[in-house]
């Protein structure tokens, strides 16, 4: 292995040429049409175009990408998370065309990206999952059949799409009443989202946390899980918050937990680093979720607590080296890590989000903070991707000391020309229930939906008061800019703009 | 020089005098004395006695307002009655008028909850707009009867365009 | 305590503003004229003018210090490094004024702020120290006892200052011809750079290493060493790099000289954090140096490889709390931490201080990497002050691993407006000797001078040629700033310069 | 449109012309396509073929040159003849004629190592200059004589003060 393509963008594609680099491998970008200046384009060795800017037209096409790797002489491919991560078609395209595929096998993204079947595989494999059918609801189901299933199960019920992700094609049912309106619906959904209809029904646990454990497996038969994620702080089924370890795993379960996501890799001859995602319920048992068959997210807070470098391993598993990590210290976490996704959203509209150029910014840094992002200033935040902006990650010797530097480093964050959720994460972070642990996967929207909408940061009469002063003061030293916020007037975006129209006039994209 | 700033719906009287190299800044009739550096085109630190503010000021064509950060802390701001009140959506419009319900950013309609004639109330999700790859709802800013409705399910729309609007009941 | 003042400046400011804003407690910054935009006055909760931009008309100033103090209510003067962190006046009008000094006792910075008193402490305590002369030189020493003195102590060997620091005041002697004129230069060097012109003589060692000790010690007797730190890469008697472990260090060394160190802070009574610098010789025997009685520059890189935050504990043993570290833990590093110090340098003219604006600036982040900063851009780098502008610092699993981040983070560092040290490290971790760790005190020196200037970072063929097309490139999409490179033409620059002059018009600093 | 450019004491011929939206260039005869995307005022991204290379491009007034970052190397550049050549401080000088040692930033004289009238070789130190903490050795930039010398010890000079005169022996 020589030069690795990354087929994706963003912070996940910088955070793999890093690992490239540190390895000595040449890297391959990809990108599409409002992606010319992104920081991964810049950073990589070679750099391939592969289309307009909307995903289906870029980054979600296997013949563009494979096309790259042919022209850049890329001899491997990773996929990142998103976009093709997890799209068997593709790691098997990536190796009929001859080339290494950084993850796992396209049998294994196959058969754990049906959730009925990863269920089944799950069961097989000794480890329990949540109640529910083990197969998809036939199309022709009638509503009397469907409704003996799902007294079976019990209410209240989750309608789940067999292909789904992200909550899309997810209906949660309290009342018989609405079980065959809601089956409906999450078909309607779940074939328009994934090209697939079928959908399936599992119990719906009272406050559970969403647990996962992180495995690294060689070629060699060695499959090694990590200390346990906690991922229960979302917002509307999306990871916004994630710690470990988790507050709520206790030593047993910790044991129990990692050894049963590893049974389940095991059973399926899984190779490369994977996720196995558990429900745990308030009296500590846990229940497999699914199984996320690519790099988390989130996979940085595992690298702070145990050292160990996950998207390297990804490579040098790939290359087909053995796994020669010690099982023990992977289990036994060095202090204590959390991430905020930052978003280039306005939480204080909704959640909306909040495309734009990045004018200036500052990034946190100094002890025990790290920072994974693509942002730059001058960098326009495109309207065709996912708006995460940076993974701001804490590390400290116990969990209250990561949440006073998370909330530090937060204080350092300073993005203007686009709206973040960081006044919404200072927000969090100080929050009793947050600070005591005391939350499960539906906590930060029953928050939220009791907040009904007020702004986080709510500023201090003494802040407020400032705020006053320094708007006037710009007014009286810039007058055009502070007292016409409509006018095309600040300095520095005013040049920006000339640069823009003159690249333009001369055939500069 | 005297303006009028609103912050977080109260209007504040300040004025601006320049004093010995600093600004001696009154609001609502309490002055004091405040050192201003400029740290670039968007950013000011103030020193008000001992403390310390950093402050960026950028403008926020989507609210008309200026958008105001004091260290973390994110702040709408309106001089001089220039004041865009409500939130982005409300496409610059006075609460008490019509509410033109304009998309905030480029994306496609993928439900739309509300009929025309219907009647609505305040924060009332309207449409389902997603872009970056995010579904967001977008929502009545007063309550009323949405009198017009422009976008159908599966539309893409730029970003301003008229979604809806809605008028008093 | 509730409120620090900061009596500092740079990178260390800031650094010690996040861990007071860690513990909840105020930050006062001073600044000096040259410093009202410097980013420790911006991050401050209060911040106080202290004088001009001279040193010795304000950074060395303790009435200004005290004053500023008194002014905003600080409770509590953390000193940094440099400037009156070695102080023992600075230290005793601190304690005077009722605030806590956040270091050592006045007289343990008095005691071993001389160096032939730290001496003579060291040998008390059993530790041994380079032969040489027990006390200073008498002013009236004839050259014939002088010279008798000198055998003793055998040649090559070095005439120091009682005061000294940083190679001033020093002298090397290879034979007894040179000793007057050496004693006379190095006392008259010493009474200008430190006041006081004594002088004494130790042994040159031949191709030693720098190795010290960093120590934590509270108010209850508890006096826990560190792992050591290899700081023999050097350039004129001044850290460039370090790291830690050392190469050179056996356990049993470690474990001796760790042993060493906090036997010499008992015997004084030190507290707070120092460090006991050694020379090790080629036969691992090891020697007392001196005692740096403050925070040490190059501290990251223990808190990489032992998860202890030093900042944070100055604070807290200055509170009165008792140390609870776990004493094993502290001589067990994980992994390998390097350090770099970015200096605003031209390593390829002589290394000449490179004072100027920033114009643009792009730090490196992600898995293992720590920046510690005070630099942004459009930061104006003072002349008055050291040229440190970051310190870079990586941490892996092991030393190559290190080494290799090292080097892919200073590839993603980019400063123009002014030249830094960077490329010249981009050269030095690929040195043969370098990377076996085959280096001493006087390594980098004598390979700089076979050097003899050629320049760091010699680019290859391809860059050269992506360089001179970059350059008509320029030309072509704005001939104003490329080809007339004297011209103020580079659009940014002179919206700035813009500012600035409005800024003056209107009364702005 | 046709540049001399020297790198690194080496002058290439280079020629530019568009070509539908990307730039044909030529150096030394030998052409490329580039696509160039301008990052900010001083940076461009240029992809010759499917290579990628951030340039940072400085006006350097101090040595007349242009300071160009390739990724993490730095190298002086002059376009068009336009060349200052030599060192920062030859002060702008050809190296065959009399070379006019400056100071290259604020600092002070802390020790003087030669005397007028003194033969010296090339690199040799004349003078030490303490700025920013550091003393900073000044050195001739060509053998030959000290013509003048301008200052003392103890003496605090300006960024370009003349320092020293050195002519050919």
């Amino acid at each position: 292995m020589k030069k690795v393509l990354i087929a994706n963008r963003g912070e996940i594609a910088v955070r793999v040429i890093r690992a490239c680099r540190e390895l000595g491998l040449s890297t391959v970008a990809v990108y599409s049409e409002a992606d010319r200046t992104a920081l991964h384009v810049r950073d990589a060795d070679d750099a391939c175009a592969i289309g307009p800017s909307p995903p289906r037209d870029s980054y979600l096409r296997i013949d563009a990408i494979l096309d790259a790797a042919r022209r850049s002489g890329a001899d491997a491919v990773h996929p990142g998370y998103g976009f093709l991560a997890e799209n068997e078609d593709f790691a098997a395209a990536v190796r009929d065309a001859g080339l290494t595929f950084i993850g796992p096998s396209a049998e294994a993204v196959a058969l754990m990206g049906s959730k009925t079947a990863a269920r089944a595989a799950a069961l097989g494999a000794g480890v329990a999952v949540v109640p529910g059918t083990d197969t998809p609801l036939s199309a022709e189901v009638s509503d009397a059949d469907m409704a003996r299933l799902a007294e079976t199960i019990g209410y209240p019920l989750l309608v789940k799409a067999v292909a789904g992700g992200g909550g899309k094609g997810m209906r949660t049912v309290t009342e018989p009443s609405d079980l065959s309106g809601a089956v409906r619906g999450a078909r309607s959904e779940a074939g328009a989202s994934f090209g697939n209809a079928a959908v399936y029904l599992e119990r719906r646990l009272t406050r559970p946390r969403h647990v996962e454990v992180q495995l690294l497996a060689d070629h060699h038969g060695t499959v090694l899980p990590f200390v346990e994620r906690e991922c229960s702080i979302q917002r509307r089924h999306q990871k916004v918050v994630e710690e470990t370890p988790s507050l709520a795993v206790t030593p047993a379960i910790r044991e129990a937990m990692t050894a049963a996501a590893a049974a389940v890799a095991r059973s399926v001859g899984y190779t490369n680093a994977g996720t196995i995602e558990f429900l745990l319920d308030e009296d500590g048992r846990f229940y497999f979720l699914e199984m996320n068959t690519r790099l988390q997210v989130e996979h940085p807070i595992t690298e702070m607590v145990t050292g160990v470098d996950l998207v390297r391993w990804q490579i040098r598993i790939a290359r087909g080296e053995r796994l020669d990590l010690d099982r023990a210290r992977l289990l036994a976490p060095t202090g204590h890590a959390i991430e905020c996704r930052i978003y280039a959203e306005d939480p204080d509209n909704g959640f909306l989000p909040s495309p734009g150029r990045i004018l200036h910014l500052r990034v946190p840094s100094g002890p025990g903070i790290r920072d994974d992002s693509a942002a730059t200033a001058g960098l326009e935040v495109p309207i065709f991707y996912d708006p995460l902006i940076s993974k701001l990650i804490a590390w400290a010797e116990d969990r209250p000391s990561a949440i006073r530097r998370m909330k530090r480093a937060l204080g350092e964050y300073v993005v203007t020309g686009i709206k973040t959720t960081v006044p919404f994460f200072a927000w969090l972070l100080d929050e009793p229930d947050f600070l005591a642990g005391r939350f499960h996967t539906t906590y930060l929207d029953d928050v939220l939906q009791g907040r009904n909408g007020r702004a986080f940061g709510e500023p201090s009469a003494e802040v407020a008061e400032v705020a006053a002063m320094a708007a006037a003061l710009q007014a009286v030293l810039s007058p055009s800019s502070a007292a016409s916020p409509a006018d095309p007037a600040l300095a520095a975006d005013a040049v920006s703009r000339r640069w823009k129209a003159r690249a333009r006039v001369e055939g500069l994209r | 020089m005297q303006y009028e700033v609103e912050v977080n719906h109260r209007i504040r009287q300040v004025s601006v005098r320049r004093a010995d190299g600093r600004f001696v800044v009154g609001v609502d009739g309490r002055e004091c004395t405040i050192d201003v550096a400029r740290i670039d085109a968007h950013t000011l630190s103030l020193l008000v006695g001992t403390s310390s503010y950093d402050v960026s000021v950028v403008a926020d064509p989507a609210s008309g307002q200026l958008a105001l950060s004091v260290g973390a802390v994110v702040l709408g701001v309106s001089l001089n009655g220039r004041r865009r009140w409500g939130r982005r959506e409300d496409g610059g419009h006075d609460a008490d008028g019509p509410h033109q319900l304009k998309a905030p950013m480029p994306g496609k309609i993928v439900r739309v909850l509300v009929k025309a004639g219907e009647a609505v109330r305040q924060r009332q999700p309207l449409v389902v707009i997603e872009a970056m790859k995010m579904e967001n709802e977008l929502r009545a800013a007063r309550d009323g009867v949405v009198a017009e409705l422009h976008v159908a399910e599966g539309q893409s729309v730029d970003a301003g365009a008229l979604v809806a609007v809605v008028v008093p009941a």
